[in-house]
């Protein structure tokens, strides 16, 4: 279907619902890339407004991508929940907009998840401001368990990132201990391997658990290598808590990453039947970010946004302790600059959080991208208020192996000073037990002494 | 080493940044200043250039120069699609002059010169020696500049290479400006999935030494050519302690 | 004083203290005009180091202009506190800000005030993140009260900015209305007259006053005249409650201004004598906002930031009700986009707030700048957090007379829903007698209903 | 008009944003709209050309053309020291060809040039009709491009005029893409303070209109004659009601 509407006199056609969604996107250098961004600012409000004015219910009759040509369509219009969808059904996307500032509360948001598609979670994001974005997303409640329980209100979690570039052990553990001395590792304690053998990755695996039990730290731990080679680690008999893959939002992509929704189930199935939570059996965690499918070319003319609420919609069929959208990770190329992060990384939180994802957002930046500490400030306290599940925490913000500056234990001190957020409450008792809650003591707690030979 | 009993004893057992104290919940001013610097300079480490010529000296007679359609850094930066194909010249060039069934290696800049330009030549080198004694017939080797991974599908595909293993600058980081990756791809052709590569990463001073670079490298090159692929399907399962990094140390959990 | 550094092997030397701070500075479009910014990251962070290693005593010893060509220098030096500076006379700027992220707490803060000249909050300011400008501000306590309390911890108040492009009193009346049924005016309902007019400003401030009055509103008004026309009026025996003037950081920027120290002196008098206040005396407001000393050249070689600073210290000396930076208000020359804009709010209200002042910003940009309302919508969002004393509301944001865009009434009611803000006290409760503090009725409350005929 | 009952009847009273609505604390979506289509509206706007050429032709013969030392608009939005400056030729110019004594006429682009292009010959003739009233000689008129405020002092100079009148561009806002205030200096000259002026601002449709304008204008020209000065010491003490504004309501307080 094709839409058109006029502004100052001239006349906008966009020829289709993906068409009309690119260009109601805001700026950003990927869609400009991919030749899919509004040439002009008229051109966007245009599109926004033909856009708002649509109804809901045509998301259900119009694929962005053909239900033939991609799994993730299929798997979003099988599972969509119509008994779900029927509160809002009557609504425009700007309608829903506004129902979303007004009436919504957490109650309704979280019933309504099931019955939401992407694009429709994405449609109403282009027409959101920032705020509207932050308002919106601090109303959803986003629970999940494993070892302990994430997302509460006035929680805010943290990943503690303690990368290598050989994966020393030792390495790894000194970071480990750095960020439970500030306060980090709830939301988990999860490394990115340097390198993808299989035996290294089992090392890791009982290294991280070996110092969680030693500690008796309540959280759960994660090697991020490709999904498969954690398969073998399981087949091996490792100590894998979380199950962990890099999604996108359509099929093409996820073949660019070695993945497809049948290994994924075949994963979570692997990880269910390890039983190694102690309060909840969620066991996934996804890691996703703007720009990948176009990188692969595998973007279907889709904007990078629309692609990115898609890649969503595999997360939660897999029932994920933790999502997160590495926003500013890949480059310039997709999102340019500090401007251009910020808008994402709070567009990603609120559709994850709308489509029943514990969103946590990887606020940070890479060298070749125009953005800077003050950027990812900026960012950091807006998802706080915005409510974001969990943030990383990489020492000194510094990950001496990916390359990038992401956000630093102290800087998930700051976010939780300042906007009055706790740990995980069985993460915050144990820091308590620990005499870490308030401040970080010179001399190691005596159980973290022996740690490193 | 002995056992840690202070928070800055921390900082023996890792090169990140640890142990930097508190100033109420921030970072303290002098590591403060120590990242904006660190910032600044890894900024001006991607806009380094490749010297081409001296590195293809250095690598040795017969290394050929080509380059992406990228013109520029800021166009490089901005287009990875540019970055992916090979200027029309060059491809007919390599076209011109094929190596059928060659392993190639394909130099390249990527998103930071300093460490390919400084590594490369000994990486080659070890990876030619290696790969000679495996059995496959002189490497041809090609540098390119304002390159992506994927360059190395057409670049292989030009030559008619049976694999191809690209040599790139790592983007920089504020602790590493002078990091190199190796991506392996089986067959390559314009097309090619990152599920369909292999990568060996963070080879550098102070990250994966060359020597075990090229060693782990070889070891996924033979698995390569025993499985027909590369990928997602080829698992590095050469074990620990034989190479496969030069981390030897182990935490008592 | 001569100032060296060496970073990466390059030595950067600053001939003065002038000269150092400006090339400490973030960067930004006025410092570049005035050829004074850093000619790269590399000079900046060398500047930053030296800046971060002098002792703070030496902002004692060193003035930016001196003190025989400058009547805000001797100002400064004039009434700076020896007593109050004796806390922390041994720290560097380094330390200093050390210490204000460390031990210091509100009382500590209050106390120290007096203590601190411009330059070294300035100085401090260079060497901070915006988290840094966020977490310490929020320290800060500043409480002024005229007609009621403002600044106490939990709240945000709203300046009421009905401005009209003809000074029409029905179009001021019905934005003034609009603005109470959107929970704004408790900081003040301050017009900015479109004509200088005599007559006009009396007429305009007794709508004003009569609009309180006939509601009750337990509030102050304000006609942000020129100070001499404001004077003019006291004469006539118009019913002033504040008396605002905007006011620079150097003698140069007042003279082209048109007033000066004496002036303020006589205004803040006639102010007071007339005893307007019922629960405190406060009665001044004073607007700033960077790069006004380049535009008037009068800036002696000094960068834009550190001129802000010194205009609070012109400020303090009148014990301001109410100040505000009006951060993007004049343009693209002295803060070019969004970021800088950010930077510099968050700069001006953290400096303003440690030499004691109550300080408001003007959340805004123009349209040669680049900006939008997602810019405003985060630093809106920072200052939050921060705990900015108040910030404009404008009718849609969009001020017809003024042309730019600042907050809207809307933006406050967002500002306050997600940071759980509550409006000065007095208003607060006058809100709730007149049913208006949740939601915003369509038929307006009885008393409002004859108002304008 | 009737008292409003309803919040949406305020609307009647003003054209700005009021009664909007509300969605939770948010702008209800037509409402948001509404501004982001304005906002892309008057950014283009900053951007508007004054047709120099035209805009003299309408004012009428005799008009001179100059331009300040900022070459495009971009250099115009950055520099303003330059858009205070007149181009070397120009200053010569009107050096060569003065009007000493007079009561000069700037018109400028300033920050958008939609409002000066339609309302300054209109507002020009009734000045000049005005002042060859009040027995001033025939007023010069100047066009400039890329103008500030302060050009008018450098123009007032070289013409050796008394004083200058600057029409000019307002920066366009939300609201008013077509706005012009107007700048009157005695004895211009280079360093001449904004302390030194006076205005009469948000001179359009819907704001003041020309007649109250220029009749305002001429009322300070005629006092800062008296004075000798114009700036923080010349008051417009006007009474309202004689053209001070033309707004005529009373809120019933
Ligand atoms: C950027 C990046 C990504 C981005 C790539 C985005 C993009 N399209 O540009 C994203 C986030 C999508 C990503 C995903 C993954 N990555 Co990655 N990635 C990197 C990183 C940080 C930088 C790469 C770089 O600078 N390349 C140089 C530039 C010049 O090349 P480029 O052509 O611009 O970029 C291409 C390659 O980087 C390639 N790529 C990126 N990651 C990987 C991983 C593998 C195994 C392969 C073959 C290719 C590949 O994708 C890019 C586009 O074609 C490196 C770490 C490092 N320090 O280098 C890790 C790294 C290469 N990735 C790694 C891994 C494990 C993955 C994942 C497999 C994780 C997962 N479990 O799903 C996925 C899937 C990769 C795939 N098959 O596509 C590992 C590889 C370990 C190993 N020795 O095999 C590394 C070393 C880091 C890590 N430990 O996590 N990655
Ligand atoms: C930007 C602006 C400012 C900025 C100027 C910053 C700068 N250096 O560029 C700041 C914030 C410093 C400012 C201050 C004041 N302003 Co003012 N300002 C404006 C505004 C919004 C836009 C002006 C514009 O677009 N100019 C056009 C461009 C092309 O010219 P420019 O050369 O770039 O800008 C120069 C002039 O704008 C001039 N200027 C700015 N304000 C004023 C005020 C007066 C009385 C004079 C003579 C000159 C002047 O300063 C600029 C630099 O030289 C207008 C409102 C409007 N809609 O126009 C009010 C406006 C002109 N200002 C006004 C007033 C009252 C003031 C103050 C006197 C307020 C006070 N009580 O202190 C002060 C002091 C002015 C002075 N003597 O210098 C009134 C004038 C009313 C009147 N009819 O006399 C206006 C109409 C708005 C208002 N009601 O508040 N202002």
């Amino acid at each position: 279907m094709s839409f058109a509407q006029t502004i100052g006199g001239t006349r906008h056609v966009f020829d289709d619902l993906r068409m009309l969604m690119a260009r109601a996107s805001p700026p950003r250098s990927g869609d400009m890339l991919a030749g899919l961004a509004a040439e002009s600012a008229a051109e966007r409000v245009a599109a926004q407004r033909a856009l708002a004015d649509l109804p809901l219910r045509h998301f259900l009759d119009e694929a962005v991508i053909p239900y033939e040509a991609d799994e993730v369509t299929r798997l979003i219009v099988d599972r969509h929940d119509a008994a779900a969808f029927a509160r809002i059904s009557h609504l425009t996307v700007g309608g829903f907009r506004d129902w979303l500032l007004g009436e919504a509360d957490g109650a309704a948001l979280a019933a309504l998840a099931p019955g939401l598609t992407p694009e429709m979670v994405a449609a109403v994001s282009k027409i959101c401001r920032l705020q509207d974005l932050v308002a919106i997303a601090a109303k959803c409640r986003v629970v999940t368990r494993f070892r302990n329980t994430l997302g509460l209100p006035g929680t805010l979690s943290i990943r503690l990132q303690p990368n290598d570039p050989v994966d020393d052990p030792k390495g790894v553990a000194a970071q480990i201990l750095d960020g439970l001395l500030l306060g980090a590792g709830d939301a988990v304690i999860g490394v990115n391997p340097a390198t993808d053998n299989v035996d290294n990755i089992c090392r890791l695996l009982a290294m991280l658990d070996g110092v969680r039990e030693r500690f008796a730290i309540p959280t759960q731990s994660c090697v991020l290598a490709h999904v498969t080679t954690t398969l073998l680690a399981i087949g091996r008999g490792a100590p894998v808590d979380l199950v962990f893959q890099s999604i996108g939002g359509t099929e093409g992509v996820n073949r660019s990453f070695g993945v497809s929704l049948a290994l994924l189930r075949e994963a979570h199935d692997a990880a269910l039947a390890l039983r190694r939570g102690s309060v909840g059996t969620d066991c996934m965690y996804f890691e996703t970010g703007q720009g990948s499918a176009l990188s692969a070319d595998a973007h279907h003319g889709c904007d990078q946004q629309t692609l990115e609420a898609r890649a969503y919609a595999v997360a939660r069929e897999f029932s994920p302790l933790l999502v997160n959208s590495v926003v500013g990770f890949i480059g310039p190329e997709y999102l340019f600059d500090g401007k251009q992060i910020t808008r994402a990384g709070l567009e990603d939180h609120m559709c994850g959080k709308l489509l029943g994802l514990p969103m946590g957002v990887d606020v940070c930046y890479t060298n070749h991208a125009e953005a800077d500490q003050d950027d990812m400030d900026a960012l950091l306290t807006l998802l706080g208020v915005a409510g974001v599940t969990y943030v990383m925490g990489v020492p000194g913000a510094d990950d001496t192996m990916l390359a990038y500056q992401s956000t630093s234990f102290h800087d998930g001190l700051y976010a939780r000073a300042v906007l009055g957020r706790r740990p995980a409450p069985e993460f915050a008792a144990w820091l308590d037990r620990m005499g870490l809650a308030e401040r970080t003591p010179e001399l190691l707690p005596a159980p973290m002494r022996g740690a490193l030979a | 080493m002995t056992a840690p009993t202070r928070w800055t004893d921390l900082r023996r057992f890792t090169g990140a940044r640890v142990a930097l104290g508190r100033a109420g919940h921030a970072l303290p001013t002098a590591a403060h200043l120590d990242f904006q610097e660190a910032h600044a300079r890894a900024r001006d480490a991607v806009w380094s250039e490749l010297d081409a010529p001296a590195l293809a000296a250095a690598i040795g007679p017969g290394t050929r120069r080509v380059a992406s359609r990228a013109a520029d850094r800021r166009t490089y930066l901005l287009r990875p699609d540019l970055g992916r194909r090979l200027r029309a010249e060059d491809r007919a060039a390599l076209v011109a002059a094929p190596a059928p069934g060659s392993f190639a290696i394909l130099v390249a800049d990527g998103l930071c010169a300093t460490g390919v330009q400084a590594q490369a030549p000994a990486l080659v080198a070890a990876l030619r020696a290696g790969l000679a004694g495996a059995g496959w017939a002189e490497a041809p080797v090609v540098v390119a500049c304002q390159a992506r991974v994927a360059l190395g599908d057409e670049v292989g595909e030009a030559l008619g290479a049976a694999a191809i293993a690209v040599l790139i600058g790592e983007r920089p980081g504020l602790s590493s400006l002078d990091s190199v990756g190796i991506y392996l791809t089986w067959a390559p052709r314009r097309g090619r999935t990152d599920a369909e590569r292999n990568c060996v990463s963070n080879i550098r001073p102070g990250g994966l030494e060359v020597p075990a670079a090229a060693r782990k490298l070889l070891w996924l090159a033979a698995a390569a050519r025993r499985l027909g692929e590369t990928g997602v399907g080829l698992k590095d399962e050469e074990p620990v302690g034989l190479g496969a990094t030069q981390a030897a140390g182990r935490v008592e959990g």
